[in-house]
């Protein structure tokens, strides 16, 4: 199913006011970074002050090279399980202020329009379901991976982004009571597929 | 007078019920209050369910009056993340009207909130927050 | 030259939840890996280093900052442009020592601690140590060896945050970081 | 009236109430035999007619309830059956007599009745009668159902006659006044002919009409009249009734629209209940009693309501939303009496049951919350109990679990009310229990696993109070033991620190009469109660499999580590790959452990308790191999931080172990705990492999153990460490007892030695044994004992430092002593004044006169048995100190010519540095005594050596890369010959301690050469003045001595003197004699010895007097003359070959001359030691010439 245009949106979405997020690389600076490293921009939007940048790829660099050695599996679950806090904190702010949502569509699509774009600055491209509580959501330029030169060389890499990602999604449904098995799948860079298998109780 | 406030979180993995924090003044025989917000819980669960059939508009996390008992008021509060406020108030207590209550409601939200988003505390663990425990106590004492 | 261009269109911001909840979900992991706290002050401020390394080179790419003079110039950048750049915020610069080789950045909001409490078992834990290494790195890369260490903190029930800086020497040959 | 029935539902008002009761004596079992077979006709349709008959039964009823009749005309009790026994005629008339009686009961309403005799035979029972059936007894009595079945046809047709006279009211006539009991007295004296009366008198007749209509199933008629009555009663504000109007309009539209039924779900299960044997509840709940067999709660199959009224259905029947607005209006207005109580609360209860069924649980809560605020008259504790055991019913029955427990707790706790005579204790603990989903509590502890306990602890903890106090006083401790540990270890994280004390303090009162167990309890009503284990009692944090002890681990010849290898996480993300917790579990741990021999399992553990916990039989659960746990007790300290236990056991077969958990007994409960249900509990891994036994080593040597281990540097652990105190040179022999301690024989041993890098270097082999003797022993039984002797030998360098050096050179030994002067002493002060004492301190090695440490490990590789069939062996080794205490030094080495050039003298200064007197000797047999710290020096005259004889030891030519290490090699070997041959002892007669002393490494390339036997000979005869005495020094020597030693070295020069003839006599006695005048004949011959050719010399003649007083004159040519040239001519000597060379001289006068001969620098003498050129000084008198 196609996501309703922005029209469509609940006025809550223009809280916040986050510009959307670049999209580009940084060209000579990537030199100075482990490859595919992704640049978000810190600021709060409480002080609308001058912009505010920082890069959070670092958390995952001295996360990962802390660990590199052992297993990468652990590290990936740790970096999931990060996700899986942040998303459960985010949700909470998020839905503070917004009704209560029907049904776990309902829910979704909050995912897909406001909490994406709080988070990486664009909706989801394209959310798709089987009714059988399995829900597909494609993100064509994802933003954590926008910094990746296309092609499979950093494939391993791109796992760490997007399994704090997962993570992210994941915490943010169970917050809402949803339960949930989160995997992503990049089949070509920077396009990304999350897929989301509810949990039936 | 006396009231008395409880939060409590829906544990979804076993659609239980149990309280992450209470408060209540005064705190003798406190049980009777246990007893009195976790029968309400049905009450609650009851709004939540028949919400679903529900318009947009009429799907506020404010619950208002779960029900009288004989010299009580429990109101009720539900948050998206299906954490349940309840709340109980002296009925002979009239200052509280509907409004107050659901601003206290909002309040105790927020400041929820950000009990959610210290990250040293774990989701659905006791709530020991001194930021939250001022916060119920000033509201206590601006109703007591 | 590009990257000129491209770089006035890029001022795009995140929401401030996400970064200070990303900061405090590492720190929460980093001490369920490590035992003791001071363990994880290490290595907040060993990753800290890391991103100040880094950093440093966005900084100056992006505030057309010139050569500091002095180490006053040096501490009005760092609170004025690179404070604020980063984390929205302009810290103070008070208490300097006579010698003219330490002072102190008075943070009123540490963007960093939004919404933490600190747990009693965790006294020893100094949370947003990341900062230090950020400075010391980024100053190393511009051949300032310093020192910066927390004496104030909000979390642990002061006033402010305070963040203490001292000049150690000038770097003489700009040898790359030793990381890790 | 006052007793409410609680049971009843909108349907009952369609039914007629018939009540069946015995008269005279009939035991409870036949009269319900008989009512049930008659209850079971419960309606029937009436002939000619779709129309129904609904009948309600009751055993039981008020007559005061009876007098609502009027009001509610299905509480009024239209048929009477009485059931009696009657065996003989002459019972018979009394018997009538009591049915008669029964009668006037409910006389005033009463439609018909009958009586039921049973046992009755004979004429009386012939004549037949309507009202009385004969039955010989309660087995054949076929036609009851007949019977009613007539009975019930009897009371249609008075109900008919009745409803048809009353509804046609022929106007006129009077209508008379219904009225409730309590109205009575109100209306004396009113004024009966007001419109307002009458139309009160019209209202409340349509209402009862209704009734009837309703009873004769005429649903369609009944809610026509209904509705006319609402109209009357309105108008006139008559409330009471009003409300009578609008709940019959309820009940039957509640009728037409639900044909299931409202009260169905519940009148079923009050029947299953009643099927229960013996239920013990019922003394306590008449009433409930009362409802098991209420027809009413068993009608089941819906009416079919009457097709003859279609039309005007609709708009006479109520929606199912007015239902519930009337049934609200209709009690607000019975609330206006309190004498309605009843009603009202009965109207309540029937608007829930209806509100169930339209599933609108928040207005049924409304009523329920009415009808709990309606106070009746004080209630009897049975009344109490029942009343609250339906409202919790209800409010199940609209999906309020919580509150529907709650009221089933004040119902429990009813039951136990201090007011009542005998207390249902059993009856409590049942609705108890049946409280527990109400309050999310399972009792299943495998539930509370999930990490830490998420419920409503303060509620459900006072629950569990409940049930354990309820079951004691039950009598059944196994049942209040089980809850009270259920409740310790599920809540144990809310108890405060007091009410731990008190729960485990009843808890160990419960359990010292009925401990507590792990079989699983189950209840009469097949409710069943898990075992508790106590996991929480101490905490177990981590489990640990332990290696066996270095010393025991079996070893197998290939290792069996499995390396893990590590999950490279695959670029589709999921978290389900990191999550595999699981299987490190179950992982297999790389080490073995042995059948037979102790294992441990180690666990931290920390006791959450305030006070000391004792834990008693705490052992292993293991499965796989039969295995003997040997059971620990612990106390652990209160709070007690995390505290190490170490369960240990035997396996007594092998294959693979699994450790599955513990099992303790605390409290005396006794707990198996699993590891798969302990939260968060660390472990490597709990399976092992168990391997065959093997036979244990065990060994003791002749040697005391040493405190001291060895240096963590050598890698494998020893077991025992023995240490021993030699001097330098000393050989001692260890002998080791091997004792086979195990069950298994010992059949294989192999010892190897490793000597621990040392910076000493050590001369000779350190460690030797012979296996031989050992291995005769074998196989080693069990408990048997083999000796093995190892011999130790110390060989450290003996040559001394530089210091000692000085000393003596400071002590100007360089005295000139005279020919014959006898040998000198001279004490050397020690340079250390404090011999090492203890041996720890003097294992610093490297200063002189200190111990030096040398150390080596024995390894002992043994096995046998039938691990060792299957290729496991042990290891054990046994660490070696040995302190070595310097015995003698040799300070100094040098050599003297002997009077042959084929020997030579080795001079060795000898240093005592022991505290001791010491005797050293040579192979030469004489002894030198030396006191403690005294130095001497000794001759030792030997035999040159021909080192090139030695073999270049071809084997070892390759493994000396280049030529140095050869040459150090060579050296060594050389040494070591020398060695042999002088062997040096030492002796210290009062320590009875003898030794070798070696020069090996002392012996400096240089005195090497000087042993040397030299290759070039020259002739075989030496000079008259080198035959010396041990510690003198020649005199031709001196200048050279004193100048060699700046070098710090002694070079002596001997070698080699050629054998020189004057007048062909060889000059080496005494000095040689000749004339004045007379030309001297002077012959030098040349043996080469050497493996190359030599050659050609130039030899040079000085002839000079020495005049003794160290002055030389050498300008002679006055005294002097060569015959010829003076210099003489060696042409090349191959080897072994010989050459000579001729010359003469002439003395011009007399007087004692000396030759000195010399080479002549040239380039073939170079390259060659010039120890080799060796030639002596001639001595030749000169005599005058005869005159």
């Amino acid at each position: 199913m196609k996501s309703p245009p922005d029209g469509r949106f609940p006025p809550r979405l223009a809280a916040g006011g986050w510009a959307p997020l670049l999209a580009q690389s940084r060209g000579g600076f990537e030199s100075l970074w482990v490859p595919g490293v992704v640049s978000l921009r810190a600021g709060s939007s409480g002080h609308a002050g001058p912009e505010s940048s920082y890069d959070r790829s670092d958390y995952v660099q001295g996360f990962t090279t802390r660990k590199k050695a052992t297993e990468n599996g652990r590290c990936i679950t740790k970096l999931e399980n990060m996700g899986f806090r942040v998303g459960q904190g985010l949700i909470e702010r998020f839905t503070k202020d917004t009704a209560r949502f029907k049904d776990e569509l309902d829910i979704m699509k909050f995912i897909c329009k406001d909490f994406w774009t709080t988070v990486f600055k664009k909706q989801i491209d394209n959310l798709r379901t089987n009714h059988q509580g399995i829900y597909v959501l494609q993100d064509n330029k994802f933003r954590l991976l926008t910094q990746m030169s296309a092609g499979k060389q950093y494939l391993e890499h791109a796992s760490k982004y997007l399994a704090f990602t997962c993570g992210l999604i994941r915490g943010g449904l169970s917050n809402l009571g949803i339960k949930s098995i989160v995997t992503a799948e990049v089949s070509s860079m920077p396009a990304c597929k999350f897929q989301v298998m509810i949990q039936k109780l | 007078m006396e009231w008395f406030l409880v939060t409590s979180a829906a544990v979804i993995l076993f659609l239980q019920n149990y309280p992450l924090y209470i408060r209540s003044v005064p705190t003798e025989n406190e049980l009777k209050f246990h007893y009195m917000v976790h029968t309400s819980l049905d009450v609650v669960d009851e709004k939540i369910s028949a919400m679903g059939k529900a318009l947009v508009d009429q799907r506020e996390l404010y619950l208002g009056l779960l029900y009288p008992t004989e010299d009580y008021k429990v109101y009720g509060y539900v948050t998206n993340s299906k954490v349940k406020f309840v709340m109980v108030v002296d009925s002979s207590n009239t200052a509280l009207r509907d409004n107050e209550i659901r601003s206290m409601f909002r309040k105790l939200h927020n400041s929820y909130t950000d009990v959610m988003c210290n990250p040293f505390y774990n989701p659905g663990d006791r709530i020991q927050s001194r930021a939250f425990d001022g916060m119920v106590t000033s509201m206590m004492i601006q109703v007591c | 030259m590009s990257r000129q261009a491209n770089r006035g269109t890029e001022s795009k911001k995140m929401s401030s939840e996400l970064f200070t909840l990303t900061y405090g979900a590492l720190v929460t992991q980093l001490c369920k890996d490590y035992e003791n706290d001071e363990d994880v002050n290490k290595q907040l401020d060993k990753m800290g280093y890391n991103i100040g390394v880094r950093l440093i080179e966005d900084f100056l790419a992006r505030s057309n900052v010139g050569r500091c003079h002095d180490f006053r110039e040096t501490a009005d950048v760092i609170a004025k442009v690179a404070f604020k750049m980063y984390l929205g915020i302009t810290p103070s610069i008070t208490n300097w020592s006579p010698a003219g080789d330490e002072f102190s950045l008075i943070l009123e909001n540490n963007p960093l601690v939004d919404f933490v409490e600190l747990p009693d078992n965790h006294s020893s834990l100094i949370y947003s140590n990341l900062l230090c290494g950020v400075l010391r790195g980024a100053l190393e890369m511009v051949q300032m060896a310093v020192e910066a260490k927390f004496v104030q903190d909000t979390l642990k029930g002061d006033g402010v945050t305070e963040i203490r800086m001292r000049f150690i020497r000038r770097i003489e040959d700009n040898l790359p970081a030793g990381e890790e | 009236m006052s007793v409410p029935d609680y049971m009843q539902c909108a349907e009952d008002h369609q039914t007629l109430l018939v009540v069946v009761q015995p008269v005279g004596i009939v035991s409870e079992e036949n009269f319900f035999k008989i009512y049930k077979r008659i209850s079971s006709v419960s309606q029937i349709s009436v002939r000619d007619s779709q129309r129904v008959l609904y009948i309600r039964y009751r055993h039981h009823y008020p007559p005061e309830n009876n007098e609502w009749g009027d009001f509610q005309t299905h509480r009024k009790v239209v048929g009477l059956i009485t059931i009696t026994d009657c065996f003989s005629a002459k019972d018979w008339p009394q018997t009538f007599e009591k049915f008669h009686v029964q009668k006037e009961i409910y006389g005033s309403t009463l439609y018909d009745s009958r009586l039921f005799v049973f046992g009755l035979q004979g004429e009386i029972a012939e004549q037949p009668r309507t009202d009385v059936a004969f039955y010989p007894g309660y087995e054949d009595c076929g036609t009851v159902e007949k019977r009613i079945e007539d009975f019930i046809e009897s009371l249609f047709i008075v109900l008919e006659s009745k409803r048809l006279d009353r509804a046609t009211d022929k106007s006129g006539d009077k209508i008379p006044l219904l009225c409730v009991p309590f109205e009575k007295k109100d209306f004396v004296g009113l004024d009966t002919d007001s419109r307002h009366y009458k139309k009160r008198c019209q209202g409340r007749m349509r209402k009862h009409v209704g009734d009837l209509c309703l009873q004769a199933g005429m649903l369609q008629d009944s809610l026509v009249h209904y509705h006319m009555s609402v109209e009357l009663l309105r108008s006139v504000n008559d409330f009471l009734w009003l409300g009578a109007a609008l709940e019959g309009l309820c009940s039957a539209s509640v009728i037409y629209h639900y044909p299931g039924g409202t009260g169905g779900k519940t009148g079923a299960r009050r029947f299953q209940g009643s099927s229960l044997p013996a239920e013990a509840a019922n003394r306590h709940r008449p009433g409930a009693q009362e409802v098991l067999i209420d027809p009413g709660a068993l009608t089941t199959n819906g009416i079919n309501p009457d097709t003859s009224t279609e039309i005007g259905r609709a708009k006479n029947c109520l929606s199912p939303e007015d239902i519930i607005d009337k049934y609200k209006e209709a009690i607000s207005y019975y609330s206006k009496y309190k004498n309605a109580g009843v009603i009202e609360l009965e109207a309540c209860v029937k608007a829930v049951r209806v509100l169930a069924i339209q599933k609108r649980s928040m207005e049924a809560s409304e009523f329920l919350q009415n009808a709990v605020y309606i106070n009746l008259r004080q209630l009897s504790e049975e009344e109490k109990i029942q009343r609250y055991s339906i409202l919790s019913e209800l409010y199940e029955l609209i999906g309020f679990h919580r509150k529907s427990a709650f009221f089933k707790r004040v119902a429990a706790m009813q039951c136990v009310a201090p007011s009542i005579s005998e207390p249902g204790w059993r009856a409590c603990y049942k609705l108890l229990l049946e409280t527990l989903p109400g309050y999310s509590l399972s009792l299943d502890p495998q539930d509370f696993n999930k990490g830490t306990h998420r419920g409503w602890a303060a509620v459900q903890m006072r629950l569990l109070h409940e049930l354990v106090y309820a079951s004691r006083r039950m009598g059944n401790p196994a049942l209040s033991v089980r809850h009270l540990s259920f409740l310790l270890q599920t809540m144990l994280d809310f108890l405060s620190d007091q009410e731990k004390k008190d729960v485990t303090q009843s808890l160990e009162n419960y359990t010292s009469k009925c401990p507590g167990t792990m079989e699983l309890i189950t209840l009469p009503d097949g409710l069943t109660l898990p075992p508790v284990p106590f996991t929480k009692l101490p905490i177990v944090r981590r489990v640990k499999l332990l290696n066996l002890p270095a010393s025991l681990r079996p070893q197998k010849m290939k290792s069996l580590l499995g390396q893990s290898m590590s999950t490279k996480s695959p670029f589709i993300y999921s978290p389900i790959i990191a999550h595999s917790r699981g299987e490190e579990r179950s992982r297999k741990i790389d080490f073995q452990w042995v059948q037979g021999d102790v294992c441990e399992v180690q666990l931290m553990v920390y006791n959450p308790m305030p006070f000391e916990l004792r834990v008693e039989n705490m052992g292993l659960l293991t499965s796989g191999v039969e295995f003997e746990s040997l059971p620990a007790a612990l106390s652990l300290p209160a709070e007690s931080g995390l505290y190490p236990v170490t369960l240990v056991g035997v396996p007594q077969t092998t294959g693979t172990i699994a450790v599955n958990g513990y099992h303790t007994t605390v409290f005396g409960v006794f707990s198996d705990c699993l590891l798969d249900n302990l939260p968060g509990i660390k472990t490597s891994g709990s399976t092992v492999e168990v391997v065959p036994a093997l036979p244990r080593l065990q060994i003791s040597t002749s040697l005391p153990r040493s405190a001291h281990s060895l240096q963590p540097s050598s890698g494998d652990e020893i077991s025992t460490n023995v240490s021993v105190q030699l001097y330098n040179g000393e050989t001692q022999h260890l002998v080791v007892k091997l004792e086979n301690i195990g069950m298994e024989p010992l059949e294989k041993l192999e010892v190897t030695s490793k000597i621990l890098t040392t910076k000493e270097k050590l001369y000779g082999d350190f460690l030797s044994w012979k296996l031989e003797e050992t291995l005769a022993q074998f196989p080693l039984q069990p408990g048997k004992v083999a000796t093995f002797t190892v011999s130790i030998k110390v060989k450290l360098d003996f040559s001394c430092q530089e210091n000692l050096l000085q000393d003596l050179s400071d002590d100007g030994i360089s005295v000139s002593g005279f020919p014959l002067c006898s040998p000198f002493r001279q004490v050397v002060r020690p340079r250390v004044e404090s011999k090492p004492v203890n041996p720890a301190e003097g294992s610093r090695p490297g200063d002189r006169g200190h111990a030096k440490t040398l150390e080596a490990i024995l390894n002992f590789k043994y096995s046998g048995g039938p691990g060792h069939v299957e290729g496991y062996y042990r290891n054990l080794s046994l660490g070696l100190r040995v302190e070595v205490e310097p015995s003698v030094f040799f300070t100094r080495v040098s050599t003297l010519p002997a009077t042959s050039t084929r020997q030579c003298h080795l001079l060795l200064d000898v240093f005592n540095s022991t505290e001791h007197e010491l005797t050293v000797s040579a192979r030469s047999d004489e002894e030198l005594i030396l006191h403690a710290g005294e130095c001497q020096r000794m001759a030792i005259q030997v035999d040159k050596f021909n080192f090139e004889s030695f073999p270049e030891s071809p084997g070892e030519k390759g493994q000396f890369a280049n030529s140095k290490e050869l040459e150090e090699e060579r050296q060594e070997a050389r040494g070591l010959e020398i060695n042999s041959k002088l062997d040096i002892h030492w002796t210290i007669p009062s320590l009875k301690r003898t030794g070798e002393a070696s020069v090996e490494g002392l012996l400096s390339q240089l005195v090497l050469e000087h042993l040397q036997l030299a290759p070039l000979l020259w002739g075989g005869a030496q000079t008259a003045r080198c035959r010396l005495f041990s510690g003198v020094y020649s005199r031709g020597d001196v200048d050279a001595a004193g100048a060699e030693q700046a070098g710090g070295r002694v070079v002596p020069r001997t070698e080699v003197s050629p054998d020189v003839l004057v007048d062909g006599q060889p000059c080496d006695r005494e000095a040689a004699a000749c004339r004045v005048g007379d030309p001297v004949r002077l012959e030098v011959r040349l043996t080469n010895r050497s493996p190359r050719s030599v050659g050609p010399f130039a030899l040079g003649v000085v002839p000079f007097q020495d005049h003794q007083n160290g002055v030389h004159t050498y300008d002679l040519r006055h005294a002097v003359s060569f015959v010829g040239s003076g210099t003489f001519y060696l042409d090349k000597v191959r080897p072994s070959g010989q050459s000579a060379c001729l010359g003469a001289l002439l003395f011009l006068c007399t007087g004692d001359f000396f030759l000195r001969i010399r080479f002549h620098e040239d380039s073939s003498s170079k390259g060659l030691p010039p120890s080799w050129f060796r030639l002596p000084s001639v001595h030749v008198r000169a005599l005058g010439a005869q005159a």
